[in-house]
Protein backbone atom coordinates (compact mmCIF):
# COMPACT_ATOMS: atom_id res chain seq x y z
CA UNK A 1 0.00 0.00 0.00
CA UNK A 2 1.35 3.22 -0.98
CA UNK A 3 2.39 5.71 1.74
CA UNK A 4 -0.41 8.45 2.13
CA UNK A 5 -0.25 11.58 5.00
CA UNK A 6 -2.22 14.36 6.40
CA UNK A 7 -0.54 16.63 8.55
CA UNK A 8 -0.35 20.07 9.88
CA UNK A 9 3.58 20.23 9.79
CA UNK A 10 5.65 21.04 6.75
CA UNK A 11 7.60 17.81 5.34
CA UNK A 12 10.90 17.17 3.81
CA UNK A 13 11.06 16.45 0.49
CA UNK A 14 14.57 15.46 0.20
CA UNK A 15 13.50 12.83 2.92
CA UNK A 16 10.40 11.73 1.56
CA UNK A 17 12.33 10.90 -1.57
CA UNK A 18 14.87 8.92 0.67
CA UNK A 19 11.90 7.30 2.11
CA UNK A 20 11.31 5.75 -0.79
CA UNK A 21 14.60 4.96 -2.51
CA UNK A 22 16.14 3.44 0.90
CA UNK A 23 17.54 0.15 0.49
CA UNK A 24 15.85 -0.32 -2.99
CA UNK A 25 18.50 -1.25 -5.91
CA UNK A 26 15.98 -1.44 -8.79
CA UNK A 27 14.44 2.36 -8.96
CA UNK A 28 16.12 4.00 -11.49
CA UNK A 29 13.68 7.38 -11.33
CA UNK A 30 12.25 9.57 -8.84
CA UNK A 31 9.91 11.84 -10.08
CA UNK A 32 8.46 14.52 -7.23
CA UNK A 33 6.10 17.03 -7.05
CA UNK A 34 5.86 19.94 -4.66
CA UNK A 35 3.12 22.24 -4.72
CA UNK A 36 3.59 25.92 -2.25
CA UNK A 37 1.32 28.35 -1.83
CA UNK A 38 2.12 31.42 -3.96
CA UNK A 39 1.71 35.05 -2.91
CA UNK A 40 -0.70 35.94 -5.73
CA UNK A 41 -3.84 34.14 -6.94
CA UNK A 42 -6.24 35.44 -9.72
CA UNK A 43 -4.71 39.07 -9.42
CA UNK A 44 -4.91 39.37 -5.87
CA UNK A 45 -1.88 39.49 -3.11
CA UNK A 46 -2.79 36.34 -0.95
CA UNK A 47 -1.04 37.03 2.76
CA UNK A 48 -1.91 33.50 4.50
CA UNK A 49 -4.82 30.66 3.65
CA UNK A 50 -6.02 27.62 5.86
CA UNK A 51 -6.40 24.30 3.41
CA UNK A 52 -9.78 22.63 5.06
CA UNK A 53 -10.40 18.53 4.01
CA UNK A 54 -12.69 15.70 4.79
CA UNK A 55 -10.79 13.45 7.33
CA UNK A 56 -11.08 9.75 6.83
CA UNK A 57 -12.27 10.78 2.91
CA UNK A 58 -8.98 12.58 2.03
CA UNK A 59 -6.84 9.35 3.04
CA UNK A 60 -9.42 7.08 0.95
CA UNK A 61 -9.39 9.31 -1.63
CA UNK A 62 -5.43 9.58 -1.91
CA UNK A 63 -4.92 5.85 -1.41
CA UNK A 64 -7.62 5.36 -4.59
CA UNK A 65 -5.44 7.58 -6.40
CA UNK A 66 -2.64 6.30 -5.41
CA UNK A 67 -4.05 2.54 -6.46
CA UNK A 68 -4.92 4.12 -9.58
CA UNK A 69 -1.45 4.97 -11.08
CA UNK A 70 -0.16 1.52 -9.91
CA UNK A 71 -2.62 -0.13 -11.63
CA UNK A 72 -1.57 1.85 -15.05
CA UNK A 73 2.05 2.03 -14.81
CA UNK A 74 4.66 0.04 -13.79
CA UNK A 75 6.21 2.06 -10.72
CA UNK A 76 7.79 0.56 -7.79
CA UNK A 77 6.48 2.53 -4.94
CA UNK A 78 4.55 6.00 -4.26
CA UNK A 79 3.87 8.31 -1.71
CA UNK A 80 1.30 11.31 -1.24
CA UNK A 81 1.69 13.82 1.92
CA UNK A 82 -0.36 16.76 2.07
CA UNK A 83 -0.41 19.44 4.22
CA UNK A 84 -3.90 20.98 6.37
CA UNK A 85 -4.57 23.94 8.28
CA UNK A 86 -2.88 27.29 8.32
CA UNK A 87 -0.48 28.12 4.95
CA UNK A 88 1.59 30.77 4.47
CA UNK A 89 3.01 31.67 0.70
CA UNK A 90 6.56 30.09 0.62
CA UNK A 91 4.71 27.07 2.18
CA UNK A 92 4.73 23.86 0.71
CA UNK A 93 1.25 22.23 0.60
CA UNK A 94 1.67 18.68 -1.19
CA UNK A 95 4.25 16.37 -1.99
CA UNK A 96 4.15 13.64 -4.78
CA UNK A 97 7.24 11.23 -5.27
CA UNK A 98 7.06 8.83 -7.43
CA UNK A 99 9.53 5.92 -8.15
CA UNK A 100 10.10 2.98 -10.82
CA UNK A 101 12.74 1.74 -13.27
CA UNK A 102 12.54 4.27 -16.04
CA UNK A 103 11.97 8.25 -16.61
CA UNK A 104 8.90 8.14 -18.50
CA UNK A 105 6.13 5.91 -15.89
CA UNK A 106 7.70 8.52 -13.16
CA UNK A 107 6.98 11.58 -14.79
CA UNK A 108 3.51 10.72 -16.41
CA UNK A 109 2.03 8.39 -12.94
CA UNK A 110 3.38 12.08 -10.74
CA UNK A 111 1.54 14.17 -13.16
CA UNK A 112 -1.50 11.65 -13.05
CA UNK A 113 -1.53 11.42 -9.33
CA UNK A 114 -1.17 15.65 -9.05
CA UNK A 115 -3.88 16.14 -11.94
CA UNK A 116 -6.26 13.69 -9.92
CA UNK A 117 -5.66 14.76 -6.82
CA UNK A 118 -6.51 18.20 -7.95
CA UNK A 119 -9.97 17.56 -8.61
CA UNK A 120 -11.29 14.33 -6.59
CA UNK A 121 -9.12 14.65 -2.79
CA UNK A 122 -11.49 16.42 -0.04
CA UNK A 123 -9.61 19.72 -0.03
CA UNK A 124 -10.47 23.37 0.12
CA UNK A 125 -8.47 26.62 0.40
CA UNK A 126 -9.43 29.73 1.76
CA UNK A 127 -7.44 32.64 1.40
CA UNK A 128 -6.77 35.60 3.18
CA UNK A 129 -6.48 38.88 0.71
CA UNK A 130 -6.83 42.79 1.65
CA UNK A 131 -10.25 42.46 0.71
CA UNK A 132 -10.95 39.73 3.44
CA UNK A 133 -11.17 35.83 3.30
CA UNK A 134 -12.48 34.09 0.50
CA UNK A 135 -12.86 30.26 -0.64
CA UNK A 136 -10.34 29.45 -3.40
CA UNK A 137 -12.91 28.23 -6.61
CA UNK A 138 -11.83 25.65 -8.45
CA UNK A 139 -10.09 25.95 -11.97
CA UNK A 140 -11.56 24.63 -15.02
CA UNK A 141 -7.98 23.70 -16.20
CA UNK A 142 -7.80 21.37 -13.34
CA UNK A 143 -10.59 19.51 -14.40
CA UNK A 144 -9.64 19.47 -17.75
CA UNK A 145 -5.75 18.43 -17.10
CA UNK A 146 -7.49 15.29 -14.85
CA UNK A 147 -10.25 14.23 -18.10
CA UNK A 148 -7.14 13.91 -20.52
CA UNK A 149 -6.01 10.66 -18.55
CA UNK A 150 -9.43 9.14 -19.44
CA UNK A 151 -9.61 10.41 -23.05
CA UNK A 152 -6.46 8.66 -24.47
CA UNK A 153 -4.59 12.13 -24.34
CA UNK A 154 -0.87 13.00 -23.12
CA UNK A 155 -0.89 10.04 -20.72
CA UNK B 1 -31.15 8.40 10.02
CA UNK B 2 -28.27 9.11 8.02
CA UNK B 3 -25.89 11.60 9.40
CA UNK B 4 -25.14 14.55 6.68
CA UNK B 5 -21.70 16.18 7.05
CA UNK B 6 -21.16 19.94 5.28
CA UNK B 7 -17.87 21.68 4.02
CA UNK B 8 -15.77 24.39 3.22
CA UNK B 9 -18.35 27.33 1.84
CA UNK B 10 -21.30 25.19 1.75
CA UNK B 11 -20.89 24.42 5.43
CA UNK B 12 -20.65 28.37 6.18
CA UNK B 13 -23.58 28.79 3.66
CA UNK B 14 -25.63 26.85 6.20
CA UNK B 15 -23.78 27.67 9.22
CA UNK B 16 -23.62 23.78 10.02
CA UNK B 17 -20.96 20.89 9.68
CA UNK B 18 -22.99 18.26 10.55
CA UNK B 19 -26.86 17.05 11.30
CA UNK B 20 -28.26 13.93 11.19
CA UNK B 21 -32.21 13.36 9.28
CA UNK B 22 -34.27 10.86 8.48
CA UNK B 23 -34.65 9.47 5.29
CA UNK B 24 -36.81 9.92 2.94
CA UNK B 25 -39.33 7.33 2.02
CA UNK B 26 -39.72 4.71 -0.66
CA UNK B 27 -36.01 4.02 -2.14
CA UNK B 28 -34.16 6.75 -1.22
CA UNK B 29 -31.07 8.25 -3.00
CA UNK B 30 -28.92 11.48 -2.54
CA UNK B 31 -31.51 12.77 -5.35
CA UNK B 32 -34.62 12.40 -3.03
CA UNK B 33 -32.73 13.21 -0.18
CA UNK B 34 -31.34 16.30 -1.19
CA UNK B 35 -35.02 17.34 -2.91
CA UNK B 36 -35.73 17.20 0.80
CA UNK B 37 -33.01 19.33 1.76
CA UNK B 38 -34.43 21.81 -0.87
CA UNK B 39 -37.58 22.14 0.97
CA UNK B 40 -36.56 23.36 3.99
CA UNK B 41 -35.97 27.17 4.54
CA UNK B 42 -34.08 30.04 2.55
CA UNK B 43 -30.40 29.07 3.14
CA UNK B 44 -30.67 25.05 2.13
CA UNK B 45 -32.91 26.16 -0.33
CA UNK B 46 -30.76 28.20 -2.11
CA UNK B 47 -27.87 26.37 -1.51
CA UNK B 48 -29.22 23.09 -3.18
CA UNK B 49 -31.25 24.60 -6.13
CA UNK B 50 -31.11 23.66 -9.60
CA UNK B 51 -27.83 24.68 -11.17
CA UNK B 52 -25.86 25.12 -8.03
CA UNK B 53 -22.44 23.61 -8.54
CA UNK B 54 -22.07 20.94 -5.51
CA UNK B 55 -20.20 17.69 -4.75
CA UNK B 56 -21.30 14.72 -2.86
CA UNK B 57 -19.89 11.62 -1.31
CA UNK B 58 -21.44 8.73 0.05
CA UNK B 59 -19.59 6.62 2.60
CA UNK B 60 -16.52 8.80 1.77
CA UNK B 61 -16.57 7.58 -1.88
CA UNK B 62 -17.75 10.37 -4.57
CA UNK B 63 -21.37 9.55 -5.30
CA UNK B 64 -24.63 10.93 -7.77
CA UNK B 65 -27.87 11.98 -7.49
CA UNK B 66 -28.77 8.35 -8.31
CA UNK B 67 -26.29 6.77 -5.54
CA UNK B 68 -29.10 4.76 -3.45
CA UNK B 69 -28.61 5.46 0.35
CA UNK B 70 -29.62 3.22 3.77
CA UNK B 71 -29.88 3.91 7.12
CA UNK B 72 -26.69 4.57 8.76
CA UNK B 73 -24.65 6.41 5.76
CA UNK B 74 -22.66 9.16 6.01
CA UNK B 75 -23.40 11.63 3.36
CA UNK B 76 -21.17 14.50 2.52
CA UNK B 77 -21.56 17.77 0.78
CA UNK B 78 -19.04 20.34 -0.54
CA UNK B 79 -17.97 22.85 -2.92
CA UNK B 80 -15.88 21.67 -5.95
CA UNK B 81 -12.38 20.63 -4.34
CA UNK B 82 -9.05 23.03 -4.50
CA UNK B 83 -6.34 21.38 -2.46
CA UNK B 84 -2.63 20.66 -4.39
CA UNK C 1 22.13 31.93 -15.08
CA UNK C 2 20.19 28.42 -13.82
CA UNK C 3 22.33 26.62 -11.51
CA UNK C 4 24.07 23.74 -13.06
CA UNK C 5 26.61 21.53 -11.07
CA UNK C 6 28.40 19.08 -11.98
CA UNK C 7 30.38 17.20 -8.75
CA UNK C 8 32.08 13.46 -7.36
CA UNK C 9 30.11 14.12 -4.01
CA UNK C 10 26.68 13.02 -3.46
CA UNK C 11 23.36 15.50 -3.60
CA UNK C 12 20.92 16.73 -0.62
CA UNK C 13 17.64 16.24 -2.91
CA UNK C 14 15.44 18.27 -0.65
CA UNK C 15 18.40 20.94 -0.23
CA UNK C 16 18.64 21.65 -4.13
CA UNK C 17 14.46 22.43 -3.99
CA UNK C 18 14.59 24.40 -1.07
CA UNK C 19 17.31 26.63 -2.82
CA UNK C 20 15.40 26.89 -5.58
CA UNK C 21 12.23 28.07 -4.07
CA UNK C 22 13.99 29.76 -0.81
CA UNK C 23 12.56 33.54 0.06
CA UNK C 24 10.49 33.24 -3.18
CA UNK C 25 6.57 33.58 -2.79
CA UNK C 26 5.72 33.52 -6.85
CA UNK C 27 6.53 29.86 -7.09
CA UNK C 28 3.65 27.43 -7.27
CA UNK C 29 4.88 24.24 -8.57
CA UNK C 30 8.49 22.41 -8.08
CA UNK C 31 8.86 19.67 -10.20
CA UNK C 32 11.87 17.28 -9.65
CA UNK C 33 13.22 14.30 -11.25
CA UNK C 34 16.36 11.81 -9.25
CA UNK C 35 18.00 9.86 -11.70
CA UNK C 36 19.54 6.53 -9.53
CA UNK C 37 21.73 3.44 -10.49
CA UNK C 38 19.98 0.09 -10.60
CA UNK C 39 21.23 -3.45 -9.91
CA UNK C 40 20.45 -4.41 -12.68
CA UNK C 41 20.89 -2.96 -16.85
CA UNK C 42 19.81 -4.86 -20.00
CA UNK C 43 19.59 -8.09 -17.59
CA UNK C 44 22.91 -8.02 -16.02
CA UNK C 45 23.62 -7.14 -12.48
CA UNK C 46 25.49 -4.14 -12.10
CA UNK C 47 27.64 -4.28 -8.70
CA UNK C 48 28.84 -0.42 -9.42
CA UNK C 49 30.12 1.78 -12.33
CA UNK C 50 31.49 5.30 -13.11
CA UNK C 51 30.87 7.82 -14.93
CA UNK C 52 33.43 9.45 -17.01
CA UNK C 53 32.61 13.09 -18.74
CA UNK C 54 34.16 15.85 -21.10
CA UNK C 55 34.60 19.03 -18.21
CA UNK C 56 33.77 22.15 -19.39
CA UNK C 57 31.84 20.85 -22.10
CA UNK C 58 29.37 19.43 -19.82
CA UNK C 59 28.40 22.34 -18.15
CA UNK C 60 28.04 24.41 -21.32
CA UNK C 61 25.87 21.47 -22.56
CA UNK C 62 23.68 21.61 -19.33
CA UNK C 63 23.46 25.18 -19.09
CA UNK C 64 22.19 25.64 -22.92
CA UNK C 65 19.59 22.93 -22.18
CA UNK C 66 18.68 24.96 -19.11
CA UNK C 67 18.45 28.01 -21.86
CA UNK C 68 16.65 25.96 -24.04
CA UNK C 69 13.72 25.00 -21.69
CA UNK C 70 13.82 28.89 -20.44
CA UNK C 71 12.57 29.69 -23.50
CA UNK C 72 10.23 27.73 -24.25
CA UNK C 73 8.06 27.64 -20.25
CA UNK C 74 7.10 30.28 -18.47
CA UNK C 75 9.37 29.23 -15.74
CA UNK C 76 10.84 30.82 -12.20
CA UNK C 77 14.13 29.13 -11.98
CA UNK C 78 15.52 25.60 -12.57
CA UNK C 79 18.36 23.93 -11.40
CA UNK C 80 20.54 20.19 -12.53
CA UNK C 81 23.18 18.62 -10.51
CA UNK C 82 25.18 15.32 -11.70
CA UNK C 83 27.07 13.32 -10.24
CA UNK C 84 30.61 11.74 -11.90
CA UNK C 85 32.86 9.28 -10.98
CA UNK C 86 32.33 5.68 -9.05
CA UNK C 87 28.70 5.19 -8.39
CA UNK C 88 27.29 1.94 -6.89
CA UNK C 89 23.57 0.81 -7.35
CA UNK C 90 21.35 3.01 -5.21
CA UNK C 91 23.72 5.57 -5.76
CA UNK C 92 21.62 9.36 -7.17
CA UNK C 93 23.23 10.18 -10.34
CA UNK C 94 21.50 13.41 -11.60
CA UNK C 95 18.54 15.88 -10.53
CA UNK C 96 16.75 18.31 -12.55
CA UNK C 97 14.54 20.34 -10.55
CA UNK C 98 12.15 23.12 -12.13
CA UNK C 99 10.26 25.83 -10.23
CA UNK C 100 6.99 27.82 -12.28
CA UNK C 101 3.97 29.40 -11.21
CA UNK C 102 1.92 25.94 -12.43
CA UNK C 103 2.52 23.13 -12.56
CA UNK C 104 2.08 22.20 -16.40
CA UNK C 105 5.34 23.88 -17.18
CA UNK C 106 7.43 22.66 -14.47
CA UNK C 107 6.46 18.92 -15.31
CA UNK C 108 6.67 19.78 -18.82
CA UNK C 109 10.28 21.54 -18.43
CA UNK C 110 11.43 18.79 -15.90
CA UNK C 111 10.86 16.00 -18.12
CA UNK C 112 12.62 17.88 -21.41
CA UNK C 113 15.43 19.05 -19.44
CA UNK C 114 15.94 14.94 -18.49
CA UNK C 115 15.15 14.01 -22.36
CA UNK C 116 17.83 16.60 -23.61
CA UNK C 117 20.38 15.88 -21.13
CA UNK C 118 20.44 12.02 -21.49
CA UNK C 119 21.31 12.81 -25.65
CA UNK C 120 23.22 15.98 -25.45
CA UNK C 121 24.95 16.21 -22.31
CA UNK C 122 28.65 14.47 -22.73
CA UNK C 123 28.64 11.88 -19.93
CA UNK C 124 29.10 8.09 -20.19
CA UNK C 125 28.96 5.02 -17.96
CA UNK C 126 30.86 2.58 -17.46
CA UNK C 127 29.00 -0.92 -15.43
CA UNK C 128 31.05 -3.83 -13.55
CA UNK C 129 29.11 -6.49 -13.79
CA UNK C 130 30.14 -10.31 -13.45
CA UNK C 131 31.24 -10.24 -17.30
CA UNK C 132 33.35 -7.46 -16.44
CA UNK C 133 33.68 -3.75 -17.27
CA UNK C 134 31.62 -2.33 -20.22
CA UNK C 135 30.55 0.56 -21.40
CA UNK C 136 26.74 1.66 -21.43
CA UNK C 137 25.29 1.24 -24.93
CA UNK C 138 23.22 4.64 -25.77
CA UNK C 139 19.51 3.70 -25.83
CA UNK C 140 17.46 4.38 -28.85
CA UNK C 141 14.59 5.63 -26.54
CA UNK C 142 16.46 8.09 -25.04
CA UNK C 143 17.09 9.42 -29.13
CA UNK C 144 12.99 8.70 -29.47
CA UNK C 145 12.73 10.73 -26.15
CA UNK C 146 14.57 14.06 -27.15
CA UNK C 147 12.91 13.92 -30.97
CA UNK C 148 9.79 14.64 -29.49
CA UNK C 149 10.20 18.14 -28.24
CA UNK C 150 10.88 18.78 -31.79
CA UNK C 151 8.24 17.28 -33.73
CA UNK C 152 5.38 18.82 -31.87
CA UNK C 153 4.63 15.75 -29.54
CA UNK C 154 3.85 15.22 -26.21
CA UNK C 155 5.31 19.09 -25.03
CA UNK D 1 47.55 22.69 -35.22
CA UNK D 2 44.06 21.64 -33.41
CA UNK D 3 43.63 19.59 -30.42
CA UNK D 4 42.01 16.29 -30.44
CA UNK D 5 40.14 15.33 -27.38
CA UNK D 6 39.30 11.15 -26.97
CA UNK D 7 35.99 10.35 -24.73
CA UNK D 8 35.17 6.91 -23.51
CA UNK D 9 34.89 3.80 -25.31
CA UNK D 10 36.84 5.52 -28.16
CA UNK D 11 39.49 6.63 -25.65
CA UNK D 12 40.40 3.26 -24.62
CA UNK D 13 39.79 1.77 -28.02
CA UNK D 14 42.59 4.28 -29.51
CA UNK D 15 44.79 4.27 -26.26
CA UNK D 16 44.55 8.16 -26.19
CA UNK D 17 42.98 10.92 -24.51
CA UNK D 18 44.59 13.84 -25.97
CA UNK D 19 46.74 14.73 -29.07
CA UNK D 20 47.95 17.49 -31.51
CA UNK D 21 47.35 17.24 -35.41
CA UNK D 22 47.99 19.39 -37.94
CA UNK D 23 44.87 20.19 -39.82
CA UNK D 24 44.19 18.99 -43.45
CA UNK D 25 45.42 21.54 -46.20
CA UNK D 26 42.82 23.64 -48.06
CA UNK D 27 39.30 24.48 -46.04
CA UNK D 28 39.70 21.58 -43.49
CA UNK D 29 36.91 20.14 -41.75
CA UNK D 30 35.70 17.52 -39.50
CA UNK D 31 34.84 15.46 -42.44
CA UNK D 32 38.44 15.83 -43.64
CA UNK D 33 40.17 15.59 -40.32
CA UNK D 34 38.46 12.21 -39.89
CA UNK D 35 39.41 11.29 -43.33
CA UNK D 36 42.82 11.88 -42.42
CA UNK D 37 42.46 10.19 -39.03
CA UNK D 38 41.28 7.16 -41.28
CA UNK D 39 44.07 7.32 -42.69
CA UNK D 40 46.46 6.52 -40.01
CA UNK D 41 46.86 2.75 -38.46
CA UNK D 42 45.00 -0.02 -37.91
CA UNK D 43 43.03 1.48 -34.51
CA UNK D 44 42.02 5.21 -35.69
CA UNK D 45 41.31 3.56 -39.17
CA UNK D 46 38.50 0.90 -37.75
CA UNK D 47 37.35 3.79 -34.77
CA UNK D 48 36.31 6.25 -37.67
CA UNK D 49 35.32 3.22 -40.29
CA UNK D 50 32.45 4.70 -42.13
CA UNK D 51 29.25 3.28 -40.38
CA UNK D 52 31.04 3.64 -37.36
CA UNK D 53 28.56 5.53 -34.46
CA UNK D 54 30.69 8.20 -33.13
CA UNK D 55 29.67 12.10 -31.93
CA UNK D 56 31.83 14.98 -32.45
CA UNK D 57 32.15 18.29 -30.33
CA UNK D 58 34.30 21.83 -31.73
CA UNK D 59 35.13 23.47 -28.91
CA UNK D 60 32.40 21.78 -26.88
CA UNK D 61 29.88 22.33 -29.36
CA UNK D 62 27.84 19.79 -30.34
CA UNK D 63 29.23 19.29 -34.03
CA UNK D 64 28.96 17.43 -37.48
CA UNK D 65 31.11 16.33 -40.62
CA UNK D 66 30.47 19.49 -42.41
CA UNK D 67 31.78 21.93 -39.52
CA UNK D 68 34.96 23.60 -40.98
CA UNK D 69 37.90 23.71 -38.83
CA UNK D 70 40.45 26.42 -37.64
CA UNK D 71 44.27 26.74 -36.07
CA UNK D 72 43.37 26.36 -32.23
CA UNK D 73 40.35 24.64 -32.17
CA UNK D 74 39.53 21.66 -29.72
CA UNK D 75 37.86 18.76 -31.61
CA UNK D 76 36.56 16.22 -29.05
CA UNK D 77 35.64 12.38 -30.54
CA UNK D 78 33.38 10.20 -28.23
CA UNK D 79 30.91 7.43 -28.49
CA UNK D 80 27.11 8.18 -27.90
CA UNK D 81 26.27 9.83 -24.16
CA UNK D 82 24.80 7.46 -21.69
CA UNK D 83 24.47 10.25 -18.89
CA UNK D 84 21.65 10.71 -16.26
Amino acid sequence: MPHVRVQEAPFDAGREIAALTEGRRDVGAVATFVGLVRDLNEGDAVSRMTLEHYPGMTERALEDICAQALARWDLVDLRVVHRVGPLAPGDAIVLVAVSSAHRGEAFAACEFVMDYLKTRAPFWKKEVTQAGERWVEARASDDDAARRWSEGGAG
Amino acid sequence: MVTLLYFASLRERLDCAREQVALPAGAPTVGTLVEALRARDGRWSEAFAPGRDWRVAVNQQMAGAATPLKPGDEVAFFPPVTGG
